[in-house]
């Protein structure tokens, strides 16, 4: 089976993903939908693996599984501290900042 | 190496010095004491390195690390930078928030960040090393829980910041997937000729990624909020350091792997630059806070940083190291002056000269430097930078564009000089301006000029 | 000596640091003192060089490496030889005076240790500036100077207009700033080097691998530079505004410093020059157009410092004709000389002001001669120069560099002549109006009247004096086959090859600009003997008056000089010069408010943004350069 | 075609509908349960290329642990269809516009990749615990010690904002441009 399906297969998640942070205002939707992001590489990673026979790049995906472990803990943190104070993940309304 | 385990155990230290210690100053002496010591392990290993390897590198951990003597140089210098900023910032830490020691802890484990990534040999290292640096920042960015904007920098942040460490490493997997190796010396096979699609797809993929974090147009648009929303001690030191640790990682990565492919990327940093020349300096003209206009010309500052990474010669390796002690020493302490004010507009600072004589003085000094006037380090550092664009050659446009940014770039740094010496006002401080601080301010300002008239000094030559 | 000559920056810079840390606790006498102290120091160590390159010694003294990366090496490096030497002794000469002028002259600020601190600074860039080995040193001596007159101008910061004035030099000076940074960064790229001894060898060996027009580039971006510091048309705009500082200020601005370094730094780059003919034809002619059009808006002017200021820019004009001519050591000639009565006439006016309560319209003065005779006399001297009546420093070399332009090229020559006439018009203008005839001012100004002190007097006193025997150092060909000046600066400035004259043409040029100055001179006398200053002068009004030669100079010369200068002053310096200025200004502050608009605030269009330029960027590394 | 392929394309039809569903669906749990069934269907990929140990892990922390934070907060803040808000037609038309074009781009670049690397349908053994643990704490032991950094400023993260700020006498820092 030629590379190119997973390559075509892992971008095409990569965009949903993308997409998915343009579309919605729930932040921790978009949220989730940079975790698709993530899951999309790692797939390519390990696509990667196989093709090249080599067990490093599934070290890296289980290097980025950590770290995206690390930064749920503190994006959700976040997103809960935004949500006591506002009553709302909508991202829309996070424009006090512009000038 | 050394250093790092000493920063990990900082940062330790520092977790558990909330609850051991009572008073916020001894956790302030103690961060202090910690970073001289740390200050001294890092002197250690730089001689050291003259010492026992003669011009080689060290590397670590199956070549995972590789601390040669401009990584372990650019550490030391990185810490001294920390060091100030401790010394000059540290009673405006303190007052962010109750969890002091956390955020000393937080400031300790991004050097441990930035010494990974000034030596990171292979791209997974690269990865954790940005991710040790980006989420201490979102944190910071959002410890001031009373304040709703630094709530709303630290979201913003992290949404972006996540979503630009996919693209990141969606650029590391495609160059894997046309190498085969994560290793960055061995990105060194990629032929130039009849380059993979893939490893070109992935160079994008990081230049985009690298760009979003040392906010490059047109991946910049979260700066501004993010360094006017986070509480000011922390984006003195986000916009400083952090900031000019990720360049270097850029530069490691673009000229000891990609060195030789750059007529496939060097067009496309150069529509970056130019951009982020552009876009920092023109909208910084229309800031109304002093605060927000330091946002953006550390944008404007990262367009000038982004000429290092332009051109791969050796000049290009000593104008980063001038631009990040210039830049940052000089910022910090601007920020430092601007903590002590109670308006952060430009009308706050009416008449400082007048009531403060000595810390108008040494403003003026620090805007000429971020201004690049010359016989301040400012100057040294855009000329090293732009030198190292000319030997380059191929960019004679970007140098002459650059240099009309940097002419914009003195409007709005002169507005503060002009509202401190020529306008009247009595400016409010927060709090007192005591000897220490115009100590080392003094102290600061003198490394400005320093770093203008001896650039060498500043070189591990 | 030589080896001593980083004493020379030194000596103004630890000035600069006493008075500047201190100029809370020092009391203004001693900071008044320290600050003339150490320019003197430097003036007489300047001396000792001056006497020891005299006898042939030219060397450059480094004191350390600034950058050091492989083949490029940048020194702090000093030149010592005749041109740097001569600008030395001018700058510390004049200076000193200056600054002995300003004890008095500054005495009632309360600021006044401050300001010293200021002067010492600026007498420190610009001496980086002249004796700098390379380019660099010279920049930085060059961003200085700006500096330090943004400083100095904006000195009075009490009232709006001057913070504005200072704004205007700052930005007008960061132009040409920019032109000399890129023409520099071109000599860098081709040459390898910023150190005159290396770039200039390259030059004459001739065997670099540039092209005639590389040559231009670098010469016309260099020129740009100078175009800022000198005021030279479109750039010029800032000097008579920066007219806002003290009156010593524009004195060291206008006559010993900062606006003779564009003509430094051309006479420097002789060997530059002397290789782009076409650069060179673009500085005579904008000095020719600069020389005419201040010369013109001068005649109008009623502020006694702007008309000064106008008459530099103007004569700045004039030198740059003899730079454009390859003709340097001229161009340097006239710098001196220069220095001398420009100094002699801002001090002059100083002190006219001075005595007036800071009163600066020439409408409301008139028979100051009665009250002040050494300030009338030494005046006097000055114009004379200015306007070069023969014997007079300003005769010599203003002849020599319409000789120069006599022989390089016919239109300039008349073009410049035109000039010299109106030079001679407007000064005795000037002085008609303000020494002679019934004081035109209030009973109280009137009563305030007086001679200045001592301090001010004996500067304006010895500037008189070298007003009047400057001129003998460089006496023209057909009196004595000595230069000693041209002889003395022939070992490092080499002037383009002139054509030789003979020495009837030479005559004729002397008799043409000796009849040009003196008619002029009685013209500017004669029509403003009884001022009037309606703004619209009748018809009726000239018959009215019986004068019958001052109704023939008014229609003859004064009235279409005076439209002339209308409509300059209007149309170009207000609308086309300014107007390009500020419209610079707009765009800048248009696309900032357009880009400043994208922060919405909104993350979903940060990304928005980041997504976009992502595709653009992959289309291009793709579709484009792939 | 044999039954590799009908699994690749069962697996993959199934995580890009799942993928659109996470984005489409307008309730956020409806999100979260479409984010796992991705979740599984990725590590079926990851079983198909022998990656038998990543395959559990994705699963496990992925789908087990991750996405149960998700859910627990999204629960919590009682967030569902009426409450969230949609972004307007527009918005959400660029969005798509602009992800499918570089979705093109990138698919146009990669279009003549000259990699020829073809999967092998042979089972490895890289992806065994065994191979793994090895390369890990042969190669990769840096990265491995120096995460523990990282999980350490998470958990001060979650400590400094998480935790309720003592009430106690500081200087608000005020800017006049706040409000």
């Amino acid at each position: 089976m030629p590379i190119q399906y997973y390559i075509f297969l892992s971008i095409a998640l990569f965009c949903i993903g993308i997409m998915g942070t343009l579309m919605r205002r729930n932040a921790i939707i978009i949220f989730m939908c940079i975790e698709l992001m993530l899951n999309a590489v790692n797939l390519l990673l390990v696509a990667f693996s196989k093709m090249f026979n080599d067990p490093s790049s599934q070290i890296f995906v289980f290097f980025i599984m950590v770290v995206a472990a690390a930064e749920v803990a503190v994006g959700l943190a976040i997103i809960v501290m935004m949500y006591r104070k506002v009553h709302s993940v909508d991202i829309n309304i996070l424009n006090r900042l512009k000038h | 190496m050394k250093a790092i385990i000493a920063a990990t155990l900082i940062g330790v230290i520092m977790m558990f010095s909330s609850i051991m210690l009572q008073k916020k100053s001894s956790i302030h002496t103690l961060i202090v004491g910690l970073l001289f010591v740390l200050l001294g392990i890092n002197i250690w290993e730089v001689y050291d390195a003259h010492n026992v390897m003669a011009n080689g590198a060290q590397s670590f951990f199956n070549n995972m690390l590789s601390l040669d003597s401009f990584a372990l140089w650019f550490n030391l210098l990185m810490t001294g930078c920390t060091l100030l900023y401790v010394l000059l910032l540290g009673k405006d830490i303190a007052r962010v928030g109750s969890h002091v020691g956390e955020y000393f802890a937080l400031i300790a484990f991004i050097l441990v960040g930035i010494y990974l990534l000034s030596g990171y040999n292979n791209l997974l290292i690269l990865f954790i090393g940005i991710e040790i640096l980006s989420i201490p920042q979102y944190i910071l960015a959002g410890s001031d829980k009373r304040n709703l904007k630094s709530s709303e920098a630290a979201l913003k942040y992290f949404l972006m910041g996540s979503f630009s460490t996919g693209i990141l490493l969606m650029g590391i997997t495609l160059l894997y997937g046309a190498t085969g190796t994560f290793d960055i010396l061995g990105f060194r096979m990629l032929q130039t000729d009849a380059l993979n699609p893939l490893a070109l797809a992935g160079i994008m993929f990081l230049i985009i990624g690298l760009g979003f974090k040392v906010s490059a147009a047109p991946m910049h648009m979260w700066t501004p909020d993010v360094y006017d929303g986070s509480p000011t001690p922390f984006t003195a030191f986000m916009s400083t350091i952090v900031k000019v640790g990720v360049f270097v990682a850029f530069l490691r990565l673009f000229h000891a792997s990609f060195g030789n492919l750059s007529n496939h990327w060097m067009l496309i940093i150069a529509i970056i630059t130019a951009l982020t020349l552009l876009i920092g300096n023109l909208t910084a003209v229309f800031q109304q806070s002093v605060k927000r206009m330091l946002a953006y010309s550390s944008i404007a500052q990262a367009g000038f940083m982004l000429f290092a990474v332009l051109s791969v010669n050796a000049t290009a390796w000593q104008g980063i190291i001038i631009y990040a002690v210039a830049y940052s020493v000089a910022s910090i302490g601007v920020f430092a002056v601007l903590l002590k004010m109670k308006d952060y507009t430009y009308d706050g600072f009416n008449g400082l000269a007048r009531k403060e004589p000595m810390l108008a003085f040494f403003t003026a000094i620090f805007l000429f430097s971020l201004a690049g006037i010359p016989l301040t380090g400012g100057f040294m550092a855009k000329y090293f930078v732009l030198l190292a664009a000319v030997q380059q050659g191929q960019v004679m446009w970007l140098v002459i564009f650059a240099l009309l940014m940097a002419a914009v770039s003195a409007f709005y740094y002169f507005r503060v000089i002009i509202a401190m010496y020529f306008k009247p006002g009595t400016p409010e401080f927060n709090s007192e301006i005591t000897g220490y601080d115009k100590l080392m301010l003094g102290i600061t300002c003198l490394l400005v000029i320093l770093i203008g008239v001896v650039p060498q000094l500043f070189l591990n030559a | 000596m030589t080896d001593l000559v980083y004493l020379i920056p030194l000596f103004p810079l630890i000035g600069f640091l006493i008075n500047g840390l201190g100029w809370r606790t020092i009391p203004k006498s001693i900071g008044g003192i320290i600050g003339s102290l150490a320019v003197l120091a430097s003036f007489a160590v300047s001396l000792g060089i001056f006497f020891e390159v005299r006898s042939g010694v030219s060397k450059t003294v480094t004191l350390f490496d600034f950058i050091e990366t492989g083949s490029l090496h940048i020194p702090l490096a000093f030149q010592v030889d005749s041109l740097s030497a001569l600008f030395l002794l001018i700058i510390t000469g004049i200076g000193f005076l200056i600054h002995v002028y300003s004890t008095s002259y500054m005495h009632d600020d309360e600021g006044m240790v401050k300001y010293f601190a200021y002067l010492n600074l600026f007498v420190f860039s610009m001496l980086l500036l002249v004796l700098g080995a390379n380019y660099l040193v010279m920049f930085i001596g060059w961003e200085g100077v700006g500096l330090c007159s943004y400083l100095l101008i904006g000195f009075w910061f009490k009232n709006r207009d001057y913070t504005n004035a200072a704004k205007k030099a700052f930005v007008m000076n960061r132009i040409g700033d920019l032109g000399f940074l890129v023409g520099m960064l071109l000599i860098l790229y081709h040459f390898g080097t910023l150190t005159y001894s290396d770039f200039f060898g390259q030059l004459q060996n001739g065997n670099a691998p540039v092209s005639n027009s590389t040559y231009n580039w670098i010469a016309i971006c260099l020129f740009i530079g100078a175009m800022g510091k000198s005021a030279q048309i479109p750039l010029y705009t800032w000097l008579p505004d920066a007219m806002a500082g003290p009156t010593p200020v524009s004195a060291l601005i206008h006559a010993a410093t900062m606006v003779t370094a564009g003509i430094y730094m051309i006479a420097r780059s002789n060997a530059l020059y002397n290789l782009a003919p076409a650069a060179l034809h673009l500085v005579a002619w904008i000095g020719c157009a600069t020389a005419l059009l201040a010369a013109t808006i001068a005649i109008k002017q009623y502020d006694i410092k702007k008309v000064l200021a106008y008459s530099t820019v103007s004569q700045l004009g004039f030198m740059f004709m003899a730079l454009g001519m390859g003709a340097y050591t001229t161009a340097v000639f006239h710098v001196m000389t220069h220095a001398f009565f420009k100094a002699l006439l801002f001090l002059g006016s100083g002190s006219v002001i001075h005595a007036m309560g800071g009163e600066q319209d020439i409408r409301k003065m008139g028979g100051l001669g009665k009250h002040m005779k050494i300030t009338q006399i030494t005046f006097l001297i000055g114009c004379l120069a200015i306007a070069g009546i023969p014997g007079f420093s300003g005769f010599f070399s203003k002849d020599e560099i319409l000789g120069s332009t006599f022989a390089g090229n016919k239109a300039i020559y008349v073009l410049g002549l035109i000039g010299a006439m109106m030079t001679a018009f407007y000064m005795f203008r000037l002085y008609t109006l303000t020494f002679t005839g019934t004081f035109r001012g209030t009973h109280e100004q009137e009563h305030h009247l007086h001679e200045s002190p001592a301090a001010i007097t004996i500067p304006l006193i010895i500037l008189a004096i070298l007003s009047v025997v400057g001129g003998y150092v460089g006496l023209p060909a057909v009196i004595s086959e000595h230069h000693m000046l041209g002889s003395f600066l022939s070992s490092s400035v080499t002037n383009l090859g002139l054509h030789e004259m003979e020495h009837s043409t030479e005559w004729m040029l002397l008799g043409i600009s000796t009849v040009v100055a003196i008619v002029f001179s009685i013209a500017g006398f004669a029509a403003n003997r009884k001022p009037s200053f309606a703004p619209n002068t009748g018809l009726s009004k000239v018959l009215e008056n019986k004068w019958y030669v001052d109704e023939l100079y008014d229609s003859i010369i004064v009235r279409p000089i005076t439209a002339f200068s209308n409509i300059l002053d209007r149309f170009v310096e207000k609308m086309a010069i300014d107007g390009l200025v500020n419209g610079i200004g707009k765009t800048v502050r248009w696309g900032g408010d357009r880009t400043r608009l994208l922060q919405t605030g909104q993350v979903g269009f940060y990304i928005f943004m980041m997504v976009i330029g992502m595709t653009v960027l992959f289309a291009i590394s793709f579709f484009w350069i792939g | 075609m044999d039954l590799f392929e009908i699994l690749f394309w069962l697996l993959t039809i199934m995580a890009i509908s799942c993928a659109l569903g996470v984005v489409l669906s307008r309730n956020p749990v409806n999100s979260v349960l479409f984010l796992i069934a991705t979740f599984f269907s990725i590590s079926g990929h990851y079983i198909l290329m022998n990656a038998q140990f990543l395959a559990i892990v994705n699963i496990i922390v992925y789908a087990g642990a991750i996405m149960v934070l998700f859910l627990f907060v999204i629960m919590l803040m009682n967030l569902n269809a009426d409450v969230e808000p949609q972004k307007s037609r527009l918005v959400q038309f660029a969005g798509i516009i602009s992800g499918g074009i570089l979705f093109l781009v990138i698919l146009a670049a990669l279009r003549d990749a000259r990699t020829h690397g073809t999967l092998e349908r042979e089972a490895t053994d890289i992806g065994l615990i065994k191979n793994l643990g090895k390369t890990l704490f042969q190669n990769y032991v840096l990265p491995f010690e120096i995460s523990s950094v990282l999980f350490l400023s998470a958990m001060i993260g979650a400590i400094v904002i998480g935790k309720k700020e003592s009430v106690h006498p500081v200087v608000s820092e005020r800017n006049p441009h706040q409000n």
